[in-house]
């Protein structure tokens, strides 16, 4: 471990450098085996309670490919899938959990929803726009609001973005109760926003061009991530917040930035659930893609590149799991726990990772 | 019984499930393990505290049946994050996900179809002699049931223990410095396994709680948001034993607060009392936090070969 | 076929027999307002042959799609245990001319739609001689009413309830307040012990699940309460303070409109009342001559001398 | 400091005996079949250039580290040391250099921790505290037992650390780098402490990389290199050549390093100065500072109306005990941490209240104390590292985006010209040795052409030819004509590169000498806030 003094000139040793090829497919085999034994572990559950798992597991991939309904329902559900693990995933790059995406959703739709209600008669150019532009502005002020108490009272991400999750229930339940109500939907909901708010479908059977939209957000996220200065300055803070700091990163305009743009995703998807699935604000449209989208983040380790792939497997799943419910009569339960073994067997499999590359040095 | 009694009554009973929740929160943080799972394991608690009970009358085999299950999972946090260093946030929102999911497909498989739910007795009062006999006070503390001595019976074991014995100083320092304390031959590992464990167990106690007193029934979604609102207390309470006893006075009262002010007839949306708690949770950290410490090592591995982990 | 909470695809399969796929808001195993319809669909199984299938915890937002993989399995008649999917069932009615539909409602529906069956529920009907027994019952002159959401139909009951108190010359009034969850049993616990705490001696519950908790506040205590709930018979929660119960039955209007629906007849309106499948059990825990009123209020409406307006107005 | 006559005779049985000791570190051999004796009651120095492995071996001794191989005997008698507490009970104490103390608590509470006190009712700390006071006067290492050691200062916690081994009865004191923060005076002092606790019968290893601290205090000496023992020498019989010949090993090498080898070896004396052929013509005044108030972290003020100016070409020192007010003074200086008051310029342009992008792009660099903690984002390529602060310029980007095949050129040019040892430019960061993460800072800093460069403690922690490499980058820029500002807490490096020397003390400059006038003993005085002087 001789090291040479300048100006002494020693090439760099680059004879071993390692490729980029054995990484990823180091990657890529450490997912297979994850989702492997957690389908393992689980398929022996499934048979311990008493049904078949190869028919469970069957039911699971072949609704969302067998029939184009399936797809269809699929890649809608992909959308606010992949738009709440982007809103997890953004902020986590510069270190900071944001755990209030179905906040952040529900109260870009509500916005979307007022913004379609009130303006109900504009025509599609104009209205359609607005309802999009106001859900992102929602969820991204509603983020916002948690970021600033971050940064100016220092109160942990975490808690405010959760506690905010509640207060939104409430606005929800507010506006679709006594605002807007549709006294004949039996359940608090709005009354359907204007035609003009509504996304187009195209193919049959239909799918909404929100897919589209989500698809060039990803794009998008992507290659600020990878290729921008912000997207660099947010990995910065991510790496080491104190060296960008002195490096003149402003670290706090950056972590509060990242809340924020993750808000505006997630008020996207609140603004495309209504825009294109709903068309109307109904109390519970959040469903549980808050923490999907946060298992979504961490399978994908926070790559933002691996966040769609990720968030399709995660679709199938959840598309599947009702149709395992009613094939096989395995309870849709399961599906939450093959998500954790996932989880569970991905970290695992980095520390045998570990040991199994230090042992064969 | 005047009104604030009753009023005070309904506060302490509500207490419990946040003062257990926070203070196994808070046991495990100071021993450096941050749990977030939370929320799954009061679900956890209350479906196994439930069945349990259930199965096997009594409520006492359903409390230790939840407090054991709990504990498995905590010590689980703490074994694969301290022997394996794996991620403790990823691996307690694992735990959350997977606790979620057994919580109720245990009731579905224990249960399974019936048209009577079934129902255990809830938990009597135990009103303590002379006591309970004190004006206003009296009925608050003194006439509840046992869950709500052993919590705040608990929260001043916990106080002794952290503050005034030697394993306390151990324990603490293991949370603020993990590699002083190593240096100096306190068991880094052991601790931070049995404070998750422990804590863990208090979680699920605080879960088991619910169905025992408030309902004699498990319900999905009966934990209501109150394990992500215990580790919110935590920050609150500072990570002290006692403060947190105070901040869950708090918690409770605005829970309590909130449907009074409904009962009574203010002419309020219902929807906007319902926000109150977490609301004046955000306002009073706004200006009590400035005066809270972490312990240092909050969520952090601690690895004795590492440089790069002091 | 399989015994599990899940499902159920029983019945003889081919033939001209009814494939009949329903959806229910939360667990079948609930005692309660989804139990109510497992009974009836299994009631339907046997009395029509058919073959049946359901899922349980269908949440709005999902309903369609849930709806539409029946669609795709093909079955024929789709029944939405729930107002809260009307919508939902109403959209699926008009992309599906072919399968028929059965929604459920609190109101006549504007327009009609051709493979439509609107099943209303009317629970306003029920709550008036509830209303009765309350102001017959109350001492302290305050009666709580403990509902989930505050939904049009929830209003339309406290609305029946003030109607009966006027009908009665009572000057009681009802505190309404709303749990926010119709299946949160530790919100309405709480919440029905401040209502106690505050000299209410009637509580008058609109939950589902969340009735448990209710129940519980009272357990033990407070001898003079006395506590009405729906849908089924809820008095082994609290025999000491239980009432009475607004008793639903679908078998009887689901097996109506399958007839009629096997018989060609693919839309209709029909509207839950004493006759079809709502009933009031006979009271306990009170005075008999109080029961007496509340059995002639259910006479009167029954033979239309009272009429309950059905006002799904919010309540200021 | 040279006094040598108090020396305990050597006893013919050693009392600590280390035999074939080997560890890795994945593919890192850090010590490689390496054997240690210390007899009793002798100070036995350790002396080795970084990573030499000096502090593993000591690691491994007190069971942090668990060997490959190799065993260990104390007292004649095989000993198996599995972890601290094993270590604690045979009677090893160690004082790492990183302190391991926990913050919060009182002296007396991080003393005790970890031993075994009866806590029934309620722990007792009374009697406790009067045993480690009794302890701290008979071995001169003062303390107050109810302070909490956040409040302390370096040197005070330094006490702290040897009354924990001396409270468990060591045998054997294990020092690592010990003086790295201290004054001369405080130096002294620990020499002293160090010889009393020899005289009762314990024996100290003393880690160290300054021969001329080894020559003051040793007995016997081990020096090692690269994972190996190369010699164990007795003090008396060796000289300075002689060690930094076995610690660098090469003796081409040697003749290249002499400056850091010798650097402060002749500096006590009075009015002597270190080499002064670099000696240029300074420029104007490029930076000038006036009226400096800068904040701690907890909003308390940590400097005092600091002015200074700094001429292009010319090396400026600021000399002082560590938290003094320095790493304000950096952050302040560099726009890192907004100033209270007080203003900064660099060629007559007003920095202060400007973000610190401005001050980056105006040609101010800084190279930060901690390299792990401020300088390098340890899971990034080495790339990614070398684009750090420069993100926003035109250098590395195409439109809106950035070019990283331009930035993977300029990493791959910078590894050649600075010499950093790395597999290849996308190698993460934190995977390189302390040296090379220095390197990339530098580079880094001379990337921006800065016109204002300030150091602070450049060579904490390098190993001779980096420390080396180091100088020589410092004077390239002076000569180049920019205006250095080296923060350092060593006085033999200040010394030895400065034209001018500012002591600082507890936030405000207390004094300044030019090249020439420099005496370490009088600016330790200084440092200590013992003497007030112009
Ligand atoms: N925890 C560790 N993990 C990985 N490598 C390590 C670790 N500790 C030491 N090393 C490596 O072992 C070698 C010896 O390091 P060590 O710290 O013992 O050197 P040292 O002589 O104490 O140096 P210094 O003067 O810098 O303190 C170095 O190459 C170092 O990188
Ligand atoms: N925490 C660590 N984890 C893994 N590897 C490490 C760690 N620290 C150091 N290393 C490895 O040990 C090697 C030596 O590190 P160290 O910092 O001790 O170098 P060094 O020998 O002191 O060199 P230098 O003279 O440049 O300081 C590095 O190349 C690095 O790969
Ligand atoms: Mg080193
Ligand atoms: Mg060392």
């Amino acid at each position: 471990m001789t090291t040479t003094t300048a100006p002494v000139q020693t090439p760099p040793q680059t004879g071993a450098a390692p490729g980029r090829g054995p990484a990823v497919a180091r990657q890529v085999v450490s997912y297979v085996v994850a989702v492997f034994l957690a389908f393992v572990v689980a398929g022996i559950v499934i048979a311990v309670l008493g049904h078949n798992p190869l028919s469970a597991y069957r039911a699971i991939v072949t609704t969302s490919f067998k029939s184009g309904f399936g797809l269809v329902e699929t890649v809608h559900k992909w959308v606010p899938l992949v738009l709440l693990a982007l809103a997890f995933t953004i902020p986590l790059a510069a270190g900071k959990y944001n755990i209030g995406g179905e906040g952040q959703l529900l109260v870009g739709a509500t916005a979307s929803t007022a913004a379609g209600i009130l303006l109900a008669d504009l025509p599609l150019p104009v209205l359609l726009p607005l309802v999009l532009v106001c859900g992102v502005l929602a969820g991204a002020v509603f983020a916002w609001v948690a970021a600033w108490l971050m940064d100016r009272f220092g109160i942990n991400e975490i808690l405010s973005t959760v506690l905010l999750n509640f207060v939104s229930f409430g606005i929800v339940d507010y506006v679709a109760s006594e605002v807007w109500s549709d006294p004949a939907a039996g359940h608090p909901t709005t009354i359907p926003i204007g035609q003009g708010g509504l996304l187009p479908q195209v193919g049959r059977p239909a799918m909404h061009l929100g897919v589209l939209l989500a698809v060039l957000v990803t794009v998008a996220v992507v290659v600020v991530m990878r290729r921008s200065v912000p997207g660099y300055e947010l990995r910065a803070v991510g790496a080491n917040s104190r060296a960008a700091q002195v490096h003149g990163i402003r670290i706090g305009r950056v972590a509060v930035g990242s809340l924020v743009v993750g808000g505006a995703l997630a008020g996207l998807a609140g603004a495309i659930e209504v825009a294109g699935v709903h068309g109307k604000l109904i109390e519970g449209m959040q469903s549980n893609y808050l923490l999907l989208g946060i298992i979504i983040g961490l399978i994908a380790r926070g790559n933002a590149l691996a966040v769609p792939f990720v968030a399709l497997g995660i679709a199938v799943l959840e598309v599947g799991s009702s149709a395992m419910q009613r094939t096989a009569g395995v309870p849709s339960e399961m599906v939450l726990i093959v998500e954790a073994l996932i989880l569970l067997f991905l970290l695992f499999s980095d520390v045998v990772g570990a040991r199994l590359g230090r042992s064969s040095r | 019984m005047t009104e604030v009694t009753s009023f005070l009554q309904l506060v302490v009973t509500a207490m419990v499930p946040f003062i257990l929740a926070a203070q196994g929160t808070m046991l495990a943080g100071r021993a450096g393990v941050f749990n977030v799972a939370q929320e799954g394991l009061m679900m956890l608690g209350a479906s196994i505290g439930f069945l349990v009970s259930l199965k096997f009358g009594g409520n006492l085999v359903g409390l230790v049946a939840a407090a054991l299950v709990g504990g498995f999972f905590g010590w689980f946090l703490g074994w694969v994050t301290t022997r394996f260093r794996l991620d403790q946030f990823v691996i307690g929102l694992a735990l959350f996900f997977a606790a979620t999911g057994i919580a109720s497909l245990l009731y579905k498989v224990v249960i399974g179809v019936t048209l009577q739910p079934p129902l255990i007795p809830t938990l009597d009062d135990v009103s303590i002699p002379v006591l309970s006999s004190i004006p206003v006070l009296g009925p608050v503390l003194f006439q509840q049931s046992g869950m709500v001595y052993l919590a705040f019976v608990v929260s001043g074991l916990l106080y002794w223990l952290l503050y005034r014995t030697n394993h306390g100083l151990k324990l603490r320092s293991v949370g603020e410095n993990p590699k002083a304390a190593d240096s100096l031959g306190v068991n880094v590992a052991r601790t931070r396994i049995w404070c998750s464990a422990a804590g863990a167990a208090l979680m699920a106690l605080a879960g088991a709680y619910l169905p025992m007193t408030y309902t004699g029934t498990y319900t999905e979604g009966m934990v209501a948001g109150r394990g992500w609102l215990a580790i919110a207390l935590a920050f609150f309470g500072g990570w002290r034993p006692l403060y947190i006893l105070a901040g869950a006075a708090f918690f409770a009262g605005m829970e309590v607060l909130a449907l009074r002010v409904q009962v009574g007839g203010l002419d309020v949306p219902h929807q906007f009392i319902s926000m109150l708690p977490y609301v004046a949770t955000l306002l009073v950290m706004m200006f009590a936090l400035r005066f809270a410490r972490i312990p240092a090592f909050l969520g952090r591995n601690y690895d004795r070969e590492s440089r790069t982990s002091h | 076929g399989s015994s599990e909470p899940g499902t159920s695809t029983t019945g003889r399969a081919g033939g001209d027999a009814p494939r009949i796929a329903a959806i229910f808001s939360g667990s079948a195993t609930d005692a309660d307002y989804n139990a109510l319809g497992l009974l009836a669909l299994q009631a339907a199984e046997k009395s029509q042959g058919a073959e049946t299938a359901h899922s349980e915890s269908v949440p709005v937002p999902d309903a369609e799609r849930v709806m539409k993989e029946y669609l795709a399995d093909g079955y024929t008649v789709i029944w939405s245990h729930g107002s809260q999917y009307f919508e939902a069932t109403s959209k699926l009615a008009k992309q599906n001319p072919d399968v028929t539909f059965i929604g459920e409602f609190d109101d006549k529906p504007k327009e009609s739609i051709p493979n439509l069956w609107v099943l209303d529920r009317n629970f306003h009907t029920a709550f008036y001689p509830l209303g009765v027994l309350a102001a017959a019952q109350t001492k302290s002159g305050k009666i709580g009413y403990v509902g989930g959401l505050s939904l049009p139909f929830s209003y339309s009951e406290v609305h029946a309830i003030n109607q009966a108190l006027k009908d009665n010359g009572s000057s009681a009034t009802v505190t309404p307040v709303w749990t926010g969850d119709f299946n949160d049993p530790t919100k309405a616990q709480q919440i029905t012990s401040q209502l106690v705490g505050q000299g209410n001696d009637v509580i008058i519950g609109s939950l589902n699940l969340g009735m448990v908790g209710a129940f519980q506040a009272l357990k033990g205590k407070a001898d003079n309460v006395v506590v009405t709930a729906k849908y089924t018979d809820k008095s082994q929660f609290d025999p000491q303070h239980y009432a009475t119960s607004a008793i639903y039955d679908f078998t009887k209007p689901l097996g109506d409109m399958l007839t009629k629906i096997e018989a060609g007849e693919r839309n209709g309106y029909y509207p839950l009342g004493f006759k079809t499948g709502v009933s009031i059990q006979t009271p306990k825990n009170i005075d008999p001559a109080v029961a007496a009123k509340v059995e002639q209020a259910v006479t009167d409406i029954t033979s239309g001398k009272v009429m309950v307006e059905k006002n799904l107005t919010p309540i200021k | 400091m040279t006094d040598d006559t108090a020396r305990g005779p050597q006893s013919p049985r050693p009392l600590l005996h280390m035999d074939g000791i080997r560890k890795t570190f994945g593919p890192v051999v850090a010590l490689d079949g390496v054997d240690l004796t210390v007899g009793q009651s002798e100070v036995h120095g350790l002396l080795g250039g970084n990573g030499a492995g000096k502090t593993t071996l000591m690691n491994v001794l007190y069971g942090l580290y668990r060997p490959d191989a190799g065993t260990v005997t104390l007292d004649g008698a095989d000993v198996v040391i599995r972890d601290p507490r094993a270590a604690i009970a045979h009677g090893i104490g160690m004082v790492h250099q990183n302190f391991l103390q926990v913050d919060t608590y009182s002296v007396t509470e991080n003393i005790v921790l970890g031993t075994h006190l009866p806590s029934w009712p309620s722990m007792n700390l009374r009697g406790e505290a009067e045993r480690i006071a009794e302890l701290s006067t008979r071995f001169g290492l003062t303390v107050d037992p109810g302070a909490t050691v956040a409040d302390l200062s370096v040197g005070l916690r330094q006490r702290v650390e040897i009354l924990k081994a001396l409270y468990r009865g060591a045998k054997v004191l294990v020092l690592d780098e010990p003086t790295t923060n201290l004054t001369p005076q405080e130096v002294d002092s620990l020499f002293g402490s160090l010889r009393a606790i020899v005289d009762e019968g314990m024996s100290v290893v003393f880690i160290t990389h300054k021969i001329r601290e080894t020559m003051a205090v040793c007995d016997t000496l081990t020096v090692m290199r690269d994972g190996h023992r190369v010699g164990t020498v007795a003090r008396r019989e060796t000289s300075p050549t002689e060690l930094a010949g076995l610690m660098v090993g090469d003796d081409a090498m040697v003749s290249r390093v002499t400056e850091v080898v010798t650097a402060g070896m002749a500096a006590p004396v009075s009015g002597s100065s270190g080499p002064s052929t670099y000696a240029v013509s300074h420029g104007p005044e490029r930076v000038v500072v006036s009226g400096v108030v800068a904040h701690n972290d907890q909003g308390v003020p940590a400097t005092h109306d600091v002015s200074l100016s700094v001429r292009g070409g010319e090396v400026v020192g600021i000399a002082g005990v560590a938290g003094n007010g320095q790493v304000e003074l950096a952050e302040a200086l560099s726009g890192v941490r907004p100033m209270v008051a007080g203003s900064v310029s660099l060629d007559d342009h007003d920095l202060a209240g400007a973000p610190t992008a401005a001050w980056l792009d105006r040609g101010v660099a800084y190279v930060p104390e901690d390299r792990h903690r401020d300088g390098i984002l340890p899971s990034e390529s080495i790339v990614e590292n070398l684009v750090l602060g420069a993100q926003r310029g035109r250098r590395f980007r195409t439109g809106p985006l950035l070019d990283w095949r331009r930035a993977r050129q300029h990493a791959e040019d910078s590894i050649t010209t600075f010499s950093i040892k790395a597999p290849s430019a996308s190698t993460p960061a934190a995977q390189l040795s302390g040296g090379n993460i220095q390197r990339i800072i530098l580079a880094r800093a001379f990337s921006h052409e800065p016109g204002f460069l300030i150091l602070h403690n450049p060579t904490r922690g390098l190993d001779i030819p980096s420390t080396q490499f180091v100088y020589d980058r410092t004077r390239e820029a002076a000569t180049h004509g920019t205006a250095v500002l080296l923060i350092s807490e060593d006085l033999d490096e200040l010394t030895n590169l400065c034209d001018r020397i500012l002591v600082v003390y507890s936030g405000r400059i207390v004094g300044e000498r030019r090249r020439g006038e420099y005496d370490q003993y009088e600016m330790g005085h200084m440092m200590a806030g013992l003497e007030e002087s112009a």
